[in-house]
């Protein structure tokens, strides 16, 4: 009995001469295309600061000009305007990739779909919850706040939005291709959302008030850890099930 | 020894009360290409996602070179490129930019490979618009370089000859004969006769 | 009796929490009973018309 | 053996039947235990030192409060169930949770609020408790609403499982960040549901309700198991057996 060469074994997977693409390489790419795509159309990437910037003019209106008095509501309003704002910018998450097969593609590309969707959801991150971190201390200086607690306000604003994006996404994939899906997709989201917001106001309320924002800080960087390794698996598994 | 071949057996699948697939079963070996045709709703395109994993079949099996493909569904999808509908092209980007982007998340190729390919499909001279600039008919001439350039065994084509003119239609039909004269498996959703294309098996499915 | 229906000056939470536990309780004995006879008319219907087709 | 076991409850007529055959049992003596737990929480447990006979309301409270949770975490058992091993009845099962867990979750913030009101003065405190009861209540909606919105069963079952996964993962860590968030801001509270040092004459009530709302929710899911399962599946042979009953 002769043993038969190892390409006999294995099925040829692809033509002579093509070699598959490592699945970091693909995410790198998907990444990418998302960063490419938003930049040739820039104001999907305005209307969340808007809107953002909008929720926080509301306060003064509604309360009062007072900066004594908008220090204390600041972060209850920087919080309810960002987890507002990234809600928002999550319905472009998957809709165009859904519409035109993308979404398809990446599920038949032979690469991980977690992946390819955790790349996906980082680009929406570096594209709505990296800016929005960025205008938040200029909301937060216009709502009382001092220059001092930029950094607390910056770094509490960049670690939850990093969890809101990944929970949003689970959201989003669930809700494609459904209708009525806006409402839906904030039933879904806005629960899960709810310890990025305790955490992430009481850090913003330490670093306005002078105090040590470290532990808040810390539990919003748990969460950020806890869902960057689960929730692309879930967000995966909901887009395969939405595209069936 | 594991012969390069798709067998789909006994496959069942519902919308919601409606049975859309009954018990479709059949074999595609290396060098060979199946034709499905059937009247509108009878399936054929939920057939062709379901072979391909993206529609969920209750009951049966797709088997990939002897091994069942939802034990391993990234190697099969390695194995086999999908052209569905939607050329799944960006409007935003040129068609060279979608094709390496697109074919890019699947294997690496070189540039003059994607040169090749789209001089193919008689894309070369509209590679460089964005996609939204071009024909129903040039985006699927930029799709087919795409199916091309995957270098994969297996092709799952949707109505590949939509939206082209006779020359197009030609051209597929000897896309696909070269395909499976190198060995490849063809899969097909058809509603006209291909020219060119005449070995040929054919799946009908009944309403 | 009195005494006991009075729950000690209570009797305005303690009755309405014990009755909004009942309707829990009836909401679920009634919505899971109509929930199954639907599915068994259902399932009739598409036997029916199984065996009609 | 333990597959065998396995194998027969994810087949649809073995536990139908099962289903059909436990539920009155698990109805009836949920129905004598609840008449015994009322007697002994309503006449024979004696008035708290502290909350008079206000304190009974921890009668109808306390199990739905418990309901409400163990609800949600079979459903999401059943539903990872049928995630990994794509089994019909699993999804039926955690299909027929969502509403009965659902109800419950309202009962047990309605109940909370009209026993906050007596010990705190005021009908809604946000106490960790409560506000985490609220937030599942959320969840329970969410997980609803996005099984009504998806047309197909099969995909309705799959994605809201997805959720319902999610979801479970997620309540140790809201409740946690509710409660740390409720340290910050107010004394513990006031409501003492699980205070180790209870009488036994008001513990063995409490004990006794515990269980007849356990069984009760068992009763109701079988009943509702078996409409799910009718609703899934197609095999007609079976079904024509089991309508007959």
């Amino acid at each position: 009995m002769s043993t038969p060469a190892i390409s006999d074994l294995s099925p040829p997977l692809l033509a002579p001469g093509t070699t598959r693409a490592r699945s970091t390489a693909a995410a790198w790419l998907a990444l990418r295309r998302d960063l490419k795509l938003a930049f040739r159309k820039p104001a999907q990437l305005v209307q969340p600061l808007a809107f953002f910037a909008l929720v926080t003019l509301i306060f003064p209106l509604a309360i009062s000009p007072e900066l004594s008095q908008l220090r204390q509501v600041a972060p209850g309003a920087l919080w309810a305007g960002a987890l507002l704002a990234s809600l928002l910018a999550l319905e472009f998450l998957f809709r165009d990739d859904a519409q035109d097969g993308t979404l398809e593609q990446y599920v038949l590309s032979g690469q991980s779909l977690t992946a390819l969707i955790f790349a996906k959801t980082c680009a929406h991150w570096l594209l709505t919850g990296v800016p929005l971190a960025l205008v938040t201390p200029a909301a937060a200086l216009a709502l009382g706040a001092t220059l001092d607690s930029v950094p607390g306000v910056l770094a509490a604003v960049v670690l939850g939005t990093v969890t809101l994006s990944l929970l949003g996404a689970i959201g989003a994939a669930l809700t494609l291709n459904l209708k009525r899906s806006s409402a839906l997709l904030s039933l879904l989201t806005l629960p899960l959302a709810l310890p990025v917001l305790i955490f992430g106001a009481r850090a913003v309320q330490q670093a306005i008030a002078g105090g040590s924002y470290l532990a808040p800080l810390e539990f919003l960087a748990a969460l950020a850890v806890l869902s960057v390794t689960l929730a692309p698996l879930a967000a995966a598994a909901a887009v395969r099930i939405s595209l069936e | 020894m594991p012969t390069t071949q798709l067998e789909v057996e006994n496959l069942h699948l519902w919308r919601a009360e409606r049975h859309v697939l009954r018990a479709v079963s059949f074999r595609l070996a290396a060098g060979q290409c199946l034709k499905v045709t059937g009247v509108n709703g009878a399936g054929k395109t939920t057939l062709l996602r379901a072979v391909a994993g993206l529609a969920y079949a209750e009951e049966g099996t797709v088997r990939w070179c002897g091994q069942d493909v939802r034990r391993d569904l990234r190697t099969f999808h390695a194995a086999m490129i999908y052209l569905g509908h939607e050329p799944a092209l960006k409007a935003d980007l040129t068609a060279r930019e979608n094709l390496r982007y697109w074919i890019g998340t699947r294997n690496r190729f070189a540039e003059s490979e994607l040169d090749a390919a789209l001089a193919r499909t008689g894309a070369n001279s509209i590679a460089d618009r964005p996609v939204r600039t071009l024909s129903a008919g040039q985006r699927r001439r930029a799709a087919l370089a795409g199916v091309i350039l995957s270098g994969a065994p297996l092709w799952l084509l949707d109505e590949p000859a939509t939206n082209l003119d006779t020359a197009g239609q030609a051209l597929v039909g000897s896309l696909i004969a070269e395909h499976v004269g190198r060995g490849g498996l063809v899969m097909a959703v058809v509603h006209h006769e291909l020219p060119g294309l005449v070995t040929a098996t054919q799946l009908e499915l009944a309403a | 009796m009195r005494e006991f229906l009075d729950m000690g000056g209570y009797a305005a939470f303690v009755w309405p929490a014990y009755a909004v536990t009942a309707a829990a309780f009836l909401y679920n004995w009634v919505g899971a009973r109509r929930a199954l006879r639907e599915a068994r008319a259902a399932a009739r219907r598409r036997l029916a018309a199984g065996e009609g087709a | 053996m333990t597959f065998t076991w396995f194998h027969r409850l994810g087949s649809p007529p073995y536990v139908y039947g099962l289903a059909q055959r436990l539920a009155p049992w698990c109805a009836g003596s949920a129905l004598l235990l609840l008449l015994a737990g009322l007697w002994g929480g309503l006449v024979l447990a004696p008035p708290d030192y502290q909350q008079g006979d206000g304190f009974r309301i921890i009668y109808v409270h306390a199990p739905s409060a418990w309901l409400s949770l163990m609800v949600y975490t079979t459903m999401a058992l059943a539903a990872a169930v049928g995630l990994i091993w794509r089994i019909k009845v699993a999804h039926a099962a955690a299909a027929a949770c969502a509403p009965i867990g659902a109800s419950f979750t309202a009962a047990a913030l309605v109940t909370g609020a009209l026993w906050g009101r007596p010990m705190w003065g005021t009908y809604w405190q946000w106490d960790p408790r409560l506000t985490s009861e609220l937030i599942l209540f959320f969840l329970y909606l969410g997980y609803m609403g996005l099984r009504a919105s998806i047309e197909d069963t099969q995909r309705a079952d799959r994605a809201s499982a997805v959720l319902a996964v999610v979801g479970v993962v997620n309540v140790p860590v809201i409740h946690y960040s509710v409660t740390w968030w409720n340290s910050l801001h107010q004394a513990p509270s006031v409501m003492r549901l699980a205070k180790p040092t209870m009488a036994t004459s008001m513990l063995v009530p409490l004990l006794i309700m515990l269980l007849a709302f356990t069984l009760f929710f068992v009763a109701m899911l079988l009943v509702r198991l078996q409409a799910e399962i009718l609703r899934r599946e197609r095999a007609s042979t079976w079904i024509r057996e089991a309508l007959k009953r």
